[in-house]
C-alpha cells in the first residue's frame, strides 16, 4: 500500500492562535479520509496548509513521497492535487465550460484547450451540471457551484481530491445525489479527504476519520472506532448538536 | 558638518508643512479607510479650497483663519454632494468604477475652475511676520498653519472615538454588513465619512494657500504627495496619515541638503512603491 | 442561420458606431467655411465700394493653435488677443494692397492644443490642408512649437513663432520657422551686464527650474557669466512644482550667494521671490524669469520689491523711431503707444509681452508680404530671410545660417524691476538697458 | 461552423482598422490621416493596456510609463546614435518589456487598488528620474534634427509613413490581443482576474502569468512611443508621462467594454471621436473638459460594463462575435 500524502508535525499559528498543533497522519492511495471536528477546530486551514495556501511554521509535508512543504497552490495542483472550497469560488464572469477547462488546462494533465473542452464536457456530465454549460458561471444557484467546484477539481484528473463541505446548504436529494458522486470518484481510484459536518454521511463514506479540534488530532480510526471514541464524544460534547448528531450514528 | 548646518535650517521647516500636507492626506485616507475609494478628485477639491481662502480673504476681506470656518462646512457639502451624485452607485463595484467616477468630477471641477478662475496662478498676500531661531527662520503663516492642522487632527480623532456618528463611521470602515445588522444606516455614514474626506481636503487647501501660489490645477501635486503620505503613514490610518504628513516633510527638507533639489520627486515616489512593497500598512503600521 | 443574422446585425452596429464616430471627427472640418465666411462676404463688399478699378482681393488664412485650456492658457490668450488685434487693425484699413492692384485681407483660423502635444501636429495639419491656411503661427510654448515646426516645415509652410523661445528647435535644420522672441540662451545675459556695472565682485547662485526652458536660459546664462568674471557659487536646479524653497534657501544662505538669478514659470518664480523675502536671507539682488513681468506679479505685495526680470517688450519703454534711425534700421508699424492704445481699448487690459509678441507677429508677416510684394511662400520666405527691421516691440531679424535659421539675433531683451512710486504703490520700471531705462536699478535691495 | 465565423472575434475589429487606414488613403486627406492616427494610436495603447487590465483585472493608472520609457529609449538611439527608426521601435518595445518584466516580479504582488497606486508612484518616480537623467536631455528632453526625416524620403513621406506604421501596430496589437484572448495563456489570466486564489488553487501559476501579461500589455506602448516622438521630432519628460493619458486609456477600455478585444477599439473610436469633436466645438470648447467628465460619469454609473459588455449583456447571443 503506498502512501500518497504523509502529514509529519504540522504546526500553523497564526500571530498567537495555535491553528494547527503538530497534526500527523499518513493517507494511502485510494482512500477516503473523513476530516471532522467541531467549527473553528482548524479543518480548513489544514488543508489550506496541505495544498499550499498556507506554509506550516513547523513539520513536512509530503504528497507522492515528495516534500511539498513550501510548495504553492500552483504547485500542487501540478503535481495532481485538487480542491473544492467550503465557500464556493466560481469564476463568476466566465461560463461554466470555461470554469471547467481552467480545471482542465492548468492540472496536471496541461491538458490543451481543445482537449479541455472534451473534458469539460465529460465532466459536466458526471457531476450533473451539463445543461448549464453555457451560462456564466455567476449565475448558477448554490447547489449548482457546488457541482461547479466539483467538476473543476475533477477535470483536471487529480491524484488527491480535498472536498470542503460539498454537502453543506444542499437538500436532502441533493446529498444523495452528492454522496453517490463522491463514492463514483473513488471508484475512479481518486483518494479524497473530506470535510463534513453532516455525521451519517462522512461515517457512511469514509475509509478512516481523523478528527480535529482546536488544531489538536484528538482521534483517528475506523468510523466505528471514532464513533465510540471518549475524547472525541468529549469534544463533540461542547458542540450539543453535533454530538447528537453522533450519537444518532452510533 | 555643512550638511548638518543645512539640516538643523531646514528641519523645522519640513516639520511644520508636513503637518499641513498630512491633514490633505487625511481626507485621503479617511476615504479609503472608511469604504475602499481611492478618491482621485481629492487633488482638485484642495485647489477648490485654495480659492476659498483667496475669495474670503481677498475679495470679502475676512481673516483667512476665519474663513476656515466657511470653507470646512462647504467642503462637507461638496463631498456628501459628490458621494451622493458619482460614487454611491459604484460604491460595491470594482475598484476602476470608483477610480473613473471620481476622476470625471476630478474633470468636472478643473473644467468649471478653469472657466471660472483660468489656470493662472494666484497668489495670497498674507504675512504672519516670522519667528528667527538660531540659523532658521519659521514663517507665521506656517507655524499657524501647522497648529490648525494639528487642532484638526485632534478634532477628527475626538469626533471619531468620543461621538456616535464618529464611532458609527469607525463601525462602518471595520465591518459594513455588521454595522448595517446593527441598524447604523450605511449609506448615510459613508456620505458623511466623504464629506469629512473632502472637509480635510479643503482645509488643508485653504492653509497651504495662506504661503504658497496656486492655481486650480495645483491640487494635482498635492493629491499625489497625499498617495505618498498614506501609503507611508498607512492607507487607512487617518491619525497615521499625519504621522506620514511629517515623514514626507522631513524628507523634503533633509533631501536636497545631500542631492540636487530635482531629485525629491525621485527619492519620494521611490520611497512610495518601496514602502507600498515591504510595508503595505505602512512605516509605522502592524507588519502585514 | 439565425446566427448569421446576428452576425450581420453586429456588422451593423459596428458600421453604424463607426460613422458616428466619423461623424463627430468631421464635423470641426465643415466649420473651416463658417468662419472664412465673414471674409468672404467681405469680398462683394469692398468691391461695390471700388466698382471702378475693381481690384483683385485675396483672404490670406493665418492658421494656429491657442491653449484654451490646460496650463498654457492665459499667456496664449494674450499673445492670440495680440495677433486678433493686428489682424482686425488691417482688415480694417481695406486691406495691404500689393503693386499689381490685389488687396490682401487676412483670416484666422485656431483650435484649442489644450497646452500638450497630444493634438497638436494633428490639428497643424488640419489648418494646412483642410482649412488650407496659407501662413502659421506657433502655438504659445517652446514644446508645442517644436512639435509643430516639424508639420509646418514638412508641408512647406511658413510659421513665425512667437512665444517660443528655447533655442533648439531653430537648430533642427528648418527652413521656414522664424522666431521673434529672443532665445532663451539670451534670457538673462542682459542681467549680468547690468550686475556687472552694480556689483563686479557679485557672488551668484543659480537656481531654476529644471524644464526644457529654464535649463536653456541657465545653458546661456552659466558661461556668459563667467566670462564676465563672476563666481557662482551654487548651481541648483529644481521640480517644477517646487513649493517649498525653504530648503534651497538655506542652501543659498549657506553657499555665501549675494545674488540669486534664475527662476522658470510664473508658479514657481513667485514663490520663490516671496520666500526669498520672507526669510530675510539679505540677498542683495534677484534676477528671476517669466514672473516678473507679469502684472499679477504685484500681488506678492513687498515681497515683489526690488525683484527683476528679463521682459520681451515692455510698455514704459518701448522701442521708437527715434531708436531705429539711429541705429539706422527700417522703423515699421504703430508705435508703443499706439499699440498699448490699440490693445486696451479692444481688451480692457493693458498688454504684456504675449501679446505684443503675438501683435507683431502679425506685422512681421505684413512687412514680409509687403516686402515681397506677394503672398507666394517663397517670396516671403525669402524676404522674411532678409528682413532687418525695428518696431515697437525692437529689432528683427534672423539667422540664416544652416545650422540655427530662422533664430532670432536682432531682438534684445529689457530688464524691468519692481519698485514703489511716489504713492507708494508697487510698479515695474524698466533699469537695464540705461538708455529706454525708466528709473535706475535699486541695489542692494536690501542691506547686506 | 464555417471557418470565418469562428474567427469573427478578429475579422471585425480588423475590418474597423483597415476602414481607418483606407479612408485617409482613399481620400488622400492628411488632415483625416492625422486624426486616423490618433485614434489608432489609442486603440494601439487601449488595447495592450485591456490584456492586463482587461483579462487579468489589474487596474494600471500609469500605463503611459511604457509609452513614455520605450519611446525614450528609442528616440535616444534614434536621434543619438542615429540607428534606423525599424531597429529604434523594437529597441523601444523591448525595453519597455524588460522594464515590465522587473516591474512585474516586485509589484505585481500587490492587488486591487495598491497595485494602482504602485503603477502611479512608478510613472512618477520615472518621470521625475528621466528629468534627472542627462543622457536622455534632462529636463531639455531630446530633438530630432529635421535631416533625420531625409532618410525615409523627406518628413512629408517619413510622416505619411509613420501613419501605417502606427495602423501596422494597431493591427499588431489586435492581434496579439486576440491570440491571448482565445489561448491557454489567456484562459488563466481570465482566471487570473475573476478570482486569483481559485485560480491558483486550479494550477495557474499566477505570478508567471501576471508578469508576463503585464510584459505582453507593455511592448507595443513602447514602441508606440518612439514612433509617437518620432513623428513628433521632440521629446521633454512632462510629455512622455503624463498621468492624465494613462487614465483616458482607462477610460477608452472601460468605454468599450474590459476584457474583450473589440471593446478597446470601440471604446478609443468613441472617447477620441467625442474629445477631438468636443475640442474643436465652438459651442463646448470652452466647457469641453467638463462636459468629458459628466459623459463619463454618466457612463460609468449607468453602464459599467462598457458597450461591448453592454451588448453581451443584452444579446447574450453576440457572445461569439463580440469577443
Amino acid at each position: 500500500m503506498t502512501l500518497l500524502l504523509q502529514v509529519q508535525g504540522v504546526t500553523k499559528r497564526f500571530g498567537g492562535l495555535q491553528a494547527l498543533t503538530q497534526v500527523t497522519f499518513d493517507l494511502p492511495k485510494g482512500q477516503i479520509l473523513g476530516l471532522i471536528g467541531p467549527n473553528g477546530a482548524g479543518k480548513t486551514t489544514l488543508f489550506n496548509t496541505i495544498n499550499g495556501v498556507y506554509h506550516p511554521e513547523e513539520g513536512r509535508i509530503l504528497f507522492q513521497g515528495k516534500d511539498v512543504t513550501n510548495k504553492m497552490p500552483y504547485h500542487l495542483a501540478k503535481m495532481g492535487m485538487a480542491r473544492t472550497h467550503q465557500i464556493v469560488r466560481p469564476l463568476n464572469e466566465l461560463s461554466v465550460r470555461e470554469n471547467v477547462m481552467v480545471g482542465a488546462c492548468f492540472g496536471h494533465e496541461n491538458q490543451s484547450l481543445g482537449n479541455a473542452g472534451k473534458i469539460a464536457d465529460e465532466v459536466l456530465e458526471f457531476v450533473g451540471i451539463s445543461s448549464r454549460t453555457d451560462q456564466l458561471a455567476g449565475s448558477l444557484n448554490v447547489a449548482q457551484k457546488k457541482r461547479l467546484e466539483m467538476a473543476r477539481a475533477l477535470a483536471s484528473h487529480p491524484h488527491l481530491l480535498l472536498l470542503d463541505e460539498v454537502l453543506a446548504g444542499l437538500n436532502p436529494s441533493e446529498i444523495d445525489g452528492m454522496i453517490q458522486m463522491v463514492l463514483d470518484i473513488r471508484a475512479q481510484g481518486i483518494t479524497i479527504i473530506m470535510i463534513e459536518h453532516l455525521m451519517k454521511a462522512v461515517m457512511n463514506v469514509s475509509d478512516r476519520i481523523f478528527v480535529l479540534d482546536y488544531g489538536e488530532q484528538i482521534a483517528e480510526g475506523s468510523p466505528n472506532e471514532i464513533a465510540n471514541h471518549p475524547k472525541v464524544i468529549e469534544a463533540y460534547l461542547g458542540d450539543p448538536k453535533l454530538a447528537e448528531q453522533l450519537m444518532e450514528d452510533d | 558638518m555643512q550638511q548638518i548646518n543645512l539640516l538643523l535650517a531646514s528641519l523645522p521647516d519640513g516639520i511644520l508643512l508636513g503637518f499641513v500636507y498630512g491633514v490633505a492626506a487625511m481626507g485621503l485616507t479617511l476615504i479609503w479607510g472608511v469604504m475602499n475609494v481611492i478618491n482621485l478628485s481629492h487633488g482638485p477639491i484642495i485647489s477648490l479650497g485654495m480659492f476659498g481662502t483667496y475669495i474670503i480673504f481677498i475679495k470679502l476681506g475676512v481673516n483667512p483663519y476665519l474663513g476656515l470656518f466657511i470653507v470646512a462646512p462647504i467642503g462637507l457639502l461638496l463631498g456628501i454632494l459628490i458621494y451622493t451624485v458619482a460614487v454611491h452607485r459604484v460604491i460595491n463595484a470594482p475598484h476602476l468604477s470608483s477610480l473613473l467616477a471620481t476622476f470625471s468630477v476630478n474633470m468636472i471641477i478643473i473644467g468649471l475652475g478653469t472657466a471660472a478662475f483660468t489656470t493662472s496662478p494666484y497668489n495670497v498676500d498674507f504675512n504672519m511676520g516670522s519667528v528667527t531661531l538660531g540659523s532658521t527662520t519659521l514663517l507665521g503663516t506656517r507655524l499657524i498653519a501647522a497648529l490648525a492642522s494639528v487642532i484638526a487632527t485632534g478634532s477628527l480623532y475626538l469626533f471619531l472615538y468620543r461621538t456616535r456618528p464618529g464611532k458609527y463611521i469607525r463601525a462602518v470602515a471595520n465591518n459594513r454588513s455588521a454595522a448595517e445588522l446593527m441598524g447604523i444606516p450605511s449609506s448615510r455614514i459613508l456620505a458623511l465619512s466623504f464629506g469629512l474626506g473632502t472637509m480635510l481636503a479643503a482645509i488643508s487647501g485653504a492653509l497651504i494657500a495662506t504661503f504658497f501660489p496656486f492655481s486650480i490645477l495645483s491640487g494635482g501635486g498635492y493629491e499625489l504627495k497625499s498617495f505618498v503620505i498614506g501609503v507611508l503613514g498607512g492607507l487607512g490610518n487617518p491619525i497615521g496619515a499625519l504621522v506620514g504628513g511629517l515623514a514626507l516633510g522631513v524628507l523634503e527638507a533633509i533631501v536636497p541638503a545631500f542631492l540636487e533639489t530635482s531629485w525629491v520627486p525621485v527619492i519620494e515616489f521611490g520611497l512610495f512603491i518601496l514602502v507600498l512593497l515591504v510595508r503595505p500598512n505602512g512605516l509605522f503600521g502592524a507588519k502585514q | 442561420m439565425k446566427r448569421t443574422l446576428f452576425n450581420l446585425f453586429a456588422l451593423l452596429v459596428v458600421f453604424s458606431l463607426a460613422l458616428t464616430a466619423c461623424g463627430g471627427g468631421a464635423a470641426p472640418a465643415t466649420e473651416a467655411p463658417v468662419v472664412e465666411a465673414p471674409a468672404a462676404t467681405d469680398a462683394p463688399a469692398a468691391a461695390t465700394e471700388a466698382p471702378v478699378a475693381a481690384p483683385e482681393e485675396v483672404t490670406i488664412t493665418v492658421g494656429f493653435t491657442a491653449s484654451q485650456t490646460g496650463a498654457q492658457e492665459v499667456s496664449s490668450k494674450r499673445q492670440v488677443n495680440g495677433f486678433n488685434l493686428w489682424m482686425n487693425q488691417v482688415n480694417e484699413a481695406g486691406g495691404l494692397t500689393l503693386s499689381d492692384g490685389t488687396v490682401v485681407k487676412f483670416a484666422a483660423q485656431s483650435y484649442d492644443d489644450e497646452s500638450t502635444k497630444e493634438r497638436v501636429q494633428e490639428l497643424y495639419t488640419r489648418l494646412i490642408t483642410e482649412d488650407n491656411a496659407d501662413f502659421l503661427i506657433s502655438p504659445y510654448s517652446s514644446g508645442l512649437t517644436a512639435a509643430a515646426a516639424v508639420i509646418a516645415e514638412q508641408n512647406g509652410k511658413l510659421m513665425i513663432t512667437t512665444g517660443a523661445a528655447d533655442d533648439d528647435t531653430y537648430k533642427q535644420g528648418y527652413t521656414g520657422v522664424f522666431q521673434l522672441y529672443t532665445p532663451g540662451s539670451l534670457y538673462l545675459t542682459s542681467t549680468v551686464d547690468m550686475l556687472k556695472t552694480l556689483d563686479p565682485a557679485a557672488k551668484i547662485a543659480i537656481v531654476n527650474e529644471s524644464d526644457k526652458f529654464s535649463t536653456a536660459v541657465v545653458g546661456g546664462l552659466k558661461p556668459y557669466a563667467e566670462a564676465a568674471g563672476f563666481e557662482i557659487v551654487l548651481e541648483e536646479a529644481y521640480a517644477s512644482d517646487t513649493a517649498d524653497f525653504g530648503p534651497i534657501i538655506n542652501k543659498i544662505v549657506d553657499s555665501g550667494a549675494t545674488v540669486v538669478l534664475g527662476g522658470g514659470h510664473y508658479p514657481d518664480g513667485s514663490t520663490f521671490a516671496r520666500q526669498l523675502y520672507e526669510r530675510k536671507v539679505g540677498i542683495q539682488f534677484i534676477g528671476i524669469l517669466v514672473a516678473p513681468p507679469d502684472s499679477k506679479f504685484s500681488e506678492l505685495g513687498d515681497a515683489a520689491l526690488g525683484v527683476t526680470g528679463p521682459s520681451q517688450w515692455e510698455g514704459k519703454a518701448t522701442h521708437t523711431e527715434e531708436e531705429a534711425n539711429g541705429l539706422g534700421i527700417e522703423w515699421f508699424g504703430p508705435s508703443g503707444e499706439e499699440f498699448s492704445a490699440a490693445f486696451e481699448a479692444a481688451y480692457t487690459d493693458k498688454p504684456t509681452y504675449h501679446a505684443a509678441g503675438g501683435y507683431t507677429a502679425g506685422l512681421l508677416l505684413e512687412k514680409a508680404i509687403r516686402d515681397a510684394d506677394s503672398v507666394d511662400s517663397e517670396a516671403v520666405k525669402a524676404a522674411l530671410d532678409a528682413t532687418n527691421i525695428f518696431t515697437f516691440y525692437g529689432g528683427i531679424k534672423f539667422d540664416t545660417s544652416a545650422e540655427a535659421h530662422g533664430l532670432q539675433v536682432g531682438h534684445s531683451m529689457v530688464v524691468i524691476q519692481w519698485q514703489k512710486n511716489e504713492a507708494g504703490e508697487l510698479v515695474r520700471e524698466v533699469v537695464w538697458p540705461a538708455d529706454v531705462a525708466t528709473k535706475a536699478p535699486i541695489f542692494p535691495i536690501t542691506a547686506p | 461552423m464555417t471557418n470565418w465565423q469562428k474567427h469573427i472575434g478578429i475579422i471585425i475589429p480588423l475590418l474597423v482598422i483597415a476602414g481607418l487606414m483606407l479612408y485617409p488613403t482613399i481620400t488622400g486627406k492628411a488632415a483625416a490621416r492625422e486624426t486616423a492616427f490618433t485614434i489608432l494610436k489609442a486603440i494601439a495603447l487601449a488595447s495592450s493596456l485591456n490584456i492586463l487590465l482587461g483579462y487579468t483585472g489589474y487596474v494600471s493608472f500609469g500605463h503611459i510609463v511604457f509609452f513614455g520609457f520605450g519611446g525614450y529609449v528609442g528616440f535616444y538611439l534614434l536621434s543619438s546614435q542615429g540607428m534606423s527608426l525599424w531597429i529604434c521601435i523594437l529597441a523601444g518595445g523591448v525595453s519597455s518589456g524588460v522594464l515590465a518584466f522587473l516591474l512585474g516580479k516586485a509589484i505585481l504582488r500587490l492587488r486591487g487598488a495598491y497595485f494602482a497606486l504602485a503603477t502611479i508612484g512608478v510613472n512618477e518616480a520615472m518621470r521625475a528620474f528621466i528629468n534627472n537623467f542627462d543622457l536622455f536631455g534632462g529636463p531639455t528632453g531630446i530633438t530630432l534634427n529635421f535631416k533625420a526625416y531625409l532618410a525615409y524620403g523627406g518628413a512629408a513621406k517619413a510622416l505619411e509613413m509613420a501613419f501605417y506604421v502606427v495602423g501596422g501596430l494597431a493591427i499588431l496589437a489586435i492581434i496579439l490581443s486576440y491570440i491571448i484572448r482565445t489561448s491557454k495563456f489567456g484562459l488563466g489570466l481570465l482566471a487570473i482576474r475573476e478570482n486569483e486564489d481559485a485560480a491558483e488553487v486550479m494550477g495557474v501559476f499566477a505570478p508567471d502569468a501576471k508578469t508576463w501579461a503585464y510584459v505582453l500589455s507593455a511592448i507595443i506602448p513602447g514602441m508606440i512611443g518612439v514612433l509617437f516622438f518620432f513623428k513628433n521630432g521632440n521629446v521633454e519628460p512632462h510629455d512622455a508621462f503624463p498621468l492624465h493619458a494613462s487614465i483616458e486609456l482607462l477610460v477608452m477600455v472601460m468605454l468599450g467594454g474590459q476584457g474583450t478585444v473589440l471593446g478597446p477599439i470601440l471604446g478609443a473610436f468613441a472617447y477620441q471621436g467625442m474629445r477631438g469633436y468636443l475640442v474643436t466645438s465652438d459651442f463646448f470648447k470652452d466647457i469641453q473638459l467638463s462636459v468629458s467628465g459628466a459623459l463619463l460619469l454618466i457612463i460609468v454609473l449607468f453602464i459599467p460594463a462598457g458597450a461591448v459588455g453592454w451588448l453581451r449583456q443584452r444579446f447574450p447571443i453576440l457572445r461569439r462575435v463580440l469577443a
